[in-house]
């Protein structure tokens, strides 16, 4: 499916999402609250059938914590970013969609690690590559005197 | 007989009535037994330092490489200069280590190495043991080593080395089989079990070649087997560098390691004899049927040399199987000893008994 | 009989194998004077680095000790991990101008990661990268060097 | 003398017990720094825990502070057997965001270095593979052959390795004179030794039993691990980002996608083997054919992306990798994310695994090809 008709047939699926031509690949923002339905709606519909998610980035926005998913689809050859915002930034949350895609449960398990995003429903929400008690270090307001030096 | 310029049996004998006459029956036998100690020891721990260096070498011509070429010429000290080493390096226990086996463990292992040689013969008069049941004796005496190799691995407190014991106990007790049975092969095949008749019997001809199909079996078999029984080559699951670390010596240094290192060595030199001398004529010269000036000018080589020649080359099969083949997993380790080498071996002896009833060999 | 017959089929196929995989190796054991591996402290005479081979950042100098440097600092600015770092002073010309130039150019090789940015972006080709590569030192003070030597002045020509 | 008893009771049947082992991080056979919590029961692998982290350092984190040029030589540390892809994968992604076209003679070149840099590295696994697997002399005969690759790179790049080789609009710098003569005697070489290979390992009966029916990955499982490049084609997920979302001179070239659909260790052996191939084949069809033209287009001292987010996939040796910039307008990007291969391939491996025996968790972990640094970043 080309991009065209993916928007076409993604804004009939969701008209609550905001769907956006990018540089590259179609974009669908989402909210938080219906992240995981239409994830699995995404996965399981014919149509779409999203099952490779091929990259999950956390990122550090100024009032709210942003998570981009990057998803393809095997049969069809079509590419999708849905892209969420957490409520918070402080304190972010956002539903887990590792029963969807089990890649997601250790590029959530990642971003939990060096972004502190909470996902919720994570049956094995552990730090990946720091120690406990570390900080989140792709936060930009990450302070580390003694390994950071600034030019 | 061109043998006699160079038998040892003048040599051993006329020590022996020199001890007799100086000293009292007791003394004479206690110096005897101490010579004979301190022979076998400087000729394993060289012989040994000499394999390494050579597994090193030809380890290196297999990997286009050149091998330790800095210490010595050619690096020929390279395996003194390890050996002092691993002498000066300290010597760490884990703290729950089994103190008394742990440090007990390597002792079984040479010993039982130590054991095995003293049946061998290397020339004519030159074996200290010479039992009529040599065969028996030798593989009775081979498998001891592995209660060594168990106690090392349970006794380290770590689990690699377990696994690395457990997997030696399974290879070995399975593996024991096979060698006897392909030494009893050539047992019928020889009626005796004297290695020094069995060397006699091959004046003719090889056992190899004058007990053809059968014998050829059991060759290859024994070789397989042999290999397994030393933990090397293919067969090192006991150690498996890749997966176990370093088995049942992960925890062992210094000394205690060179200990079954220095073992694993004799072991490759015991298998190899066992099979120069069984199969391969022991120290009797390459003889050709009519060819009688070819035999003249191989009984000038001297039997010692002869019985090192095909104790290398045998070395140096085993060698080209571990630099070759990669290693086997645990189950298809035994898989290949109970479903194959067994029933082979057990074909081949009533093959051999066939062979033999039949008088149906050169 | 069937299953017997594949057995013994599988033993010599195997056998087979074995003896293929043990004929590649014996061809190299065979040939020991073909090994491919260097003895190389010995052979370093004649051993020849490729000429863009990147060892260490070196600031050439001439016969009269003269270097192209002019201390602008744009390879400080695209050094990715710091390693350079340029002290400059401040002359007077004879013509009464103020003017800048190179004091000592810093570099950190122990910072180093040898990309090749500074060299690519300096204007002058002040700076290039020379084919040593044996940086080994007891003392890690030693891996800073100063590149221009005590002395040195910029060679005449040399754009500013 | 109830405590007795109950030991008697006890020892009735011979008891058993689960326990678990520490692989790595240092381990021989994990490549690195990985760290394995294996649960066995005997000999038999119940469960796989991989921790990482023991390399981690965060490229993602520096990459924010630095600029897009400086960036590149960034990500030859990650993946170091695959440096020139990853290269390749920031600087097609800058100038993707940039709408800059390269000149052709770029793109012959990048895709010919890629081939290289995927054959070295598909040698370097093939030894490595042996070593597990316990045939010590393949590692050297590997690594015979990839020395030569290095020294092409070498004489073009200026290092073996960490090559560096790319920069946002083109190379560092062009082709050594003696480049392409080189390829060609080396490609003439190789075809000798890549039969060798085959029977050395790939025919060898110990090599079968141990790999034919082990560590079994459906194709579901490996989709939905991500499971990429050659360990995901094994298993019959075609993933080739050079044939689906062709980059380079890839569009330009003929090959084909190596799949296997028997999902065991011997087919990503096997697949790996066969990609050798087809980098042959790739690098003859283009060795002679390197337009003329500039290695480098003229670009900005500064670059500065436009606002926006911008990913580019690539197909490294281990899988797809991919860069995704989320740039402000500023010279350096907002948000960095490099998805790397070998991050989905490693957590594949407790599926992979479970149930089989200790000495098939190195041959399993092995055909997966990874790099610590590259999971790790």
């Amino acid at each position: 499916m080309t991009n065209d008709e993916l928007i076409l047939v993604l804004t009939e699926k969701f008209p609550d999402a905001t769907i956006a031509k990018g540089n590259q690949y179609v974009e669908m923002t989402v909210t938080a609250e219906s992240l995981h339905e239409t994830a699995q709606l995404l996965k399981e519909t014919e149509t779409f059938s999203f099952d490779y998610l091929f990259c999950l980035t956390g990122v550090d926005y100024p009032e709210n914590m942003g998570i981009i998913y990057h998803l393809e689809s095997v049969k069809h050859r079509h590419v999708l970013v849905l892209k969420v915002r957490t409520a918070d930034r402080v304190n972010p949350a956002i539903d887990t969609l590792s029963d969807i895609w089990i890649t997601a449960k250790y590029h959530e398990r990642e971003a939990y690690d060096l972004l502190g995003i909470h996902f919720n429903n994570h049956t094995d929400l552990r730090r990946l590559f720091l120690e406990d008690g570390w900080g989140f270090p792709l936060r930009k307001d990450y302070v580390d005197e003694v390994r950071i030096v600034e030019r | 007989m061109a043998f006699n310029i160079y038998d040892f049996t003048t040599l051993t004998h006329d020590i022996h009535v020199g001890l007799a006459e100086s000293f009292s029956p007791v003394l004479a036998t206690t110096i005897e037994w101490v010579i004979v100690g301190v022979v076998y020891l400087l000729f394993v721990a060289l012989f040994g330092l000499f394999l390494v260096y050579a597994e090193r070498k030809v380890c290196a011509a297999f990997q286009q490489r050149l091998g330790p070429t800095r210490v010595g010429p050619w690096g020929l000290l390279q395996t003194i200069a390890d050996f002092i080493k691993l002498l000066m390096k300290e010597l760490i226990m884990p703290r729950k280590a089994d103190w008394f086996l742990y440090n007990l463990a390597p002792f079984i292992v040479i010993i039982a190495s130590f054991l095995a040689i003293a049946v061998l013969p290397f020339a004519p008069g030159l074996q200290s043991l010479d039992f009529d049941i040599g065969v028996f004796y030798l593989t009775a005496v081979s498998s001891v080593g592995v209660i060594g190799i168990l106690l090392a691995g349970w006794s380290s407190n770590n689990k690699y080395s377990l696994i690395g014991a457990m997997r030696s106990g399974a290879q070995i007790l399975s593996y024991e089989l096979s060698v006897s049975l392909s030494l009893l092969t050539m047992v019928v095949f020889a009626g005796t079990m004297q290695f020094s008749a069995i060397v006699e019997g091959q004046r003719d001809a090889w056992f190899i070649f004058s007990g053809h199909i059968p014998a050829v079996i059991a060759f290859v078999v024994f070789l397989i087997a042999g290999t397994a029984e030393t933990n090397r080559g293919p067969f090192d699951l006991a150690e498996a560098e890749s997966e176990l670390v370093a088995g049942f010596h992960t925890e062992y240094s210094g000394i205690k390691f060179a200990m079954f290192f220095l073992a694993e060595y004799i072991n490759l030199f015991i298998v190899s004899a066992v099979a120069a001398t069984v199969f391969l004529g022991g120290w009797m010269p390459l003889h050709f049927g009519n060819f009688e000036s070819f035999n003249h000018v191989m009984d000038f080589i001297p039997p010692v040399m002869w019985f090192f020649m095909k104790v290398l080359g045998v070395i140096f099969v085993i060698m080209w199987f571990k630099w070759t083949f990669p290693r086997l997993r645990v189950d298809q380790i035994l898989t290949l000893e109970w479903k194959y080498l067994l029933p082979i071996n057990l074909v081949n002896i009533l093959l051999m008994a066939l062979v033999v009833l039949t008088k149906f060999h050169f | 009989m069937k299953s017997f017959i594949e057995y013994i089929v599988s033993i010599f196929k195997g056998v087979w194998t074995l003896l293929i995989g043990m004929k590649v190796t014996g061809k190299y054991v065979f040939t020991p004077w073909k090994h491919v591996t260097h003895s190389y402290p010995e052979n370093r005479d004649t051993l020849v680095m490729f000429e863009r081979f990147r060892g260490e950042v070196i600031m050439p100098h001439d016969a009269n000790n003269e270097h192209k440097c002019t201390g602008c600092g744009i390879c400080e600015l695209n050094c990715p991990n710091g390693s350079i770092e340029i002290i400059s002073k401040s002359i007077v010309t004879p013509e009464g101008k103020k003017k800048r130039l190179i004091d000592q150019h810093i570099y950190h090789l122990g910072m180093c990661t040898l990309c090749n940015l500074c060299v690519k972006a300096c204007p002058t080709g002040a700076i290039v990268m020379g084919q040593n590569f044996e940086h080994a030192v007891w003392d890690r003070a030693k891996l800073t060097k100063v590149l221009n030597q005590p002395g040195s002045k910029i060679s005449e020509g040399v754009k500013e | 003398m109830s405590e007795i008893k109950e030991v008697i009771v006890k020892t009735d049947r011979l008891a058993t017990d689960k326990y678990q082992v520490n692989m790595g991080p240092q381990h021989p056979s994990t490549h690195g720094v990985l760290r394995l919590l294996v649960t066995l029961e005997g000999e038999k692998v119940l469960n796989v825990q991989p921790h990482t982290g023991y390399i981690h350092s965060g490229i993602e984190k520096m990459c924010e502070a630095i600029t897009y040029p400086q960036i590149i030589h960034l990500t030859d540390r990650m993946d170091y057997l695959s440096a020139h892809m990853s290269n390749e994968a920031v600087a097609l992604c800058v100038e993707n965001a940039l709408q800059i076209e390269v000149p052709d003679r770029v793109k012959y070149i990048r895709t010919i270095m890629d081939e290289l840099t995927r054959l070295a590295s598909h040698q370097l696994w093939w030894c490595v593979y042996g070593m597990d697997l316990g045939a010590l002399t393949t590692f050297f005969y590997g690594l015979r052959d990839r020395e030569l690759i290095l020294d092409i790179f070498e004489e073009t790049c200026g290092a073996r390795m960490t090559v560096s080789y790319n920069t946002p609009g083109g190379l560092m710098f062009d082709i050594h004179p003696n480049f392409q003569k080189r390829v060609k005697d080396y490609i003439k070489y190789f075809k000798t030794k890549l039969p060798e290979y085959d029977q050395l390992l790939s025919g060898n009966v110990i090599m079968r039993e141990r790999t034919e029916g082990i560590g079994y990955l459906t194709l579901e499982e490996a989709i939905d691990f991500g499971v990429t490049g050659p360990s995901g084609r094994a298993s019959g997920f075609s993933n080739d980002v050079r044939k689906h979302q062709p980059y380079s001179a890839y569009p330009l070239v003929k090959f084909n996608e190596i799949l296997d659909h028997r999902c065991d260790s011997l087919a990503r052996y096997e697949v790996r083997i066969k990609e050798m191939w087809e980098s042959i084949s790739i690098i003859e069809q283009l060795i002679d054919n390197i337009p003329e033209g500039d290695y480098a287009l003229k670009m900005k001292g500064v670059l500065k992306l436009p606002e926006g987010e911008f990913y580019q996939r690539v197909e490294t040796a281990r899988g797809e990798f991919g860069v995704f910039i989320i740039s402000d307008g500023k010279k350096n990007p907002y948000r960095l994310k490099f998805r790397s291969p070998g991050f989905s391939n490693l957590f594949a491996l407790n599926n992979m695994a479970k149930g089989h025996k200790i000495a098939d968790l190195v041959a399993i972990m092995s055909t997966l090809d990874l790099i610590i640094p590259d999971i790790d970043r």
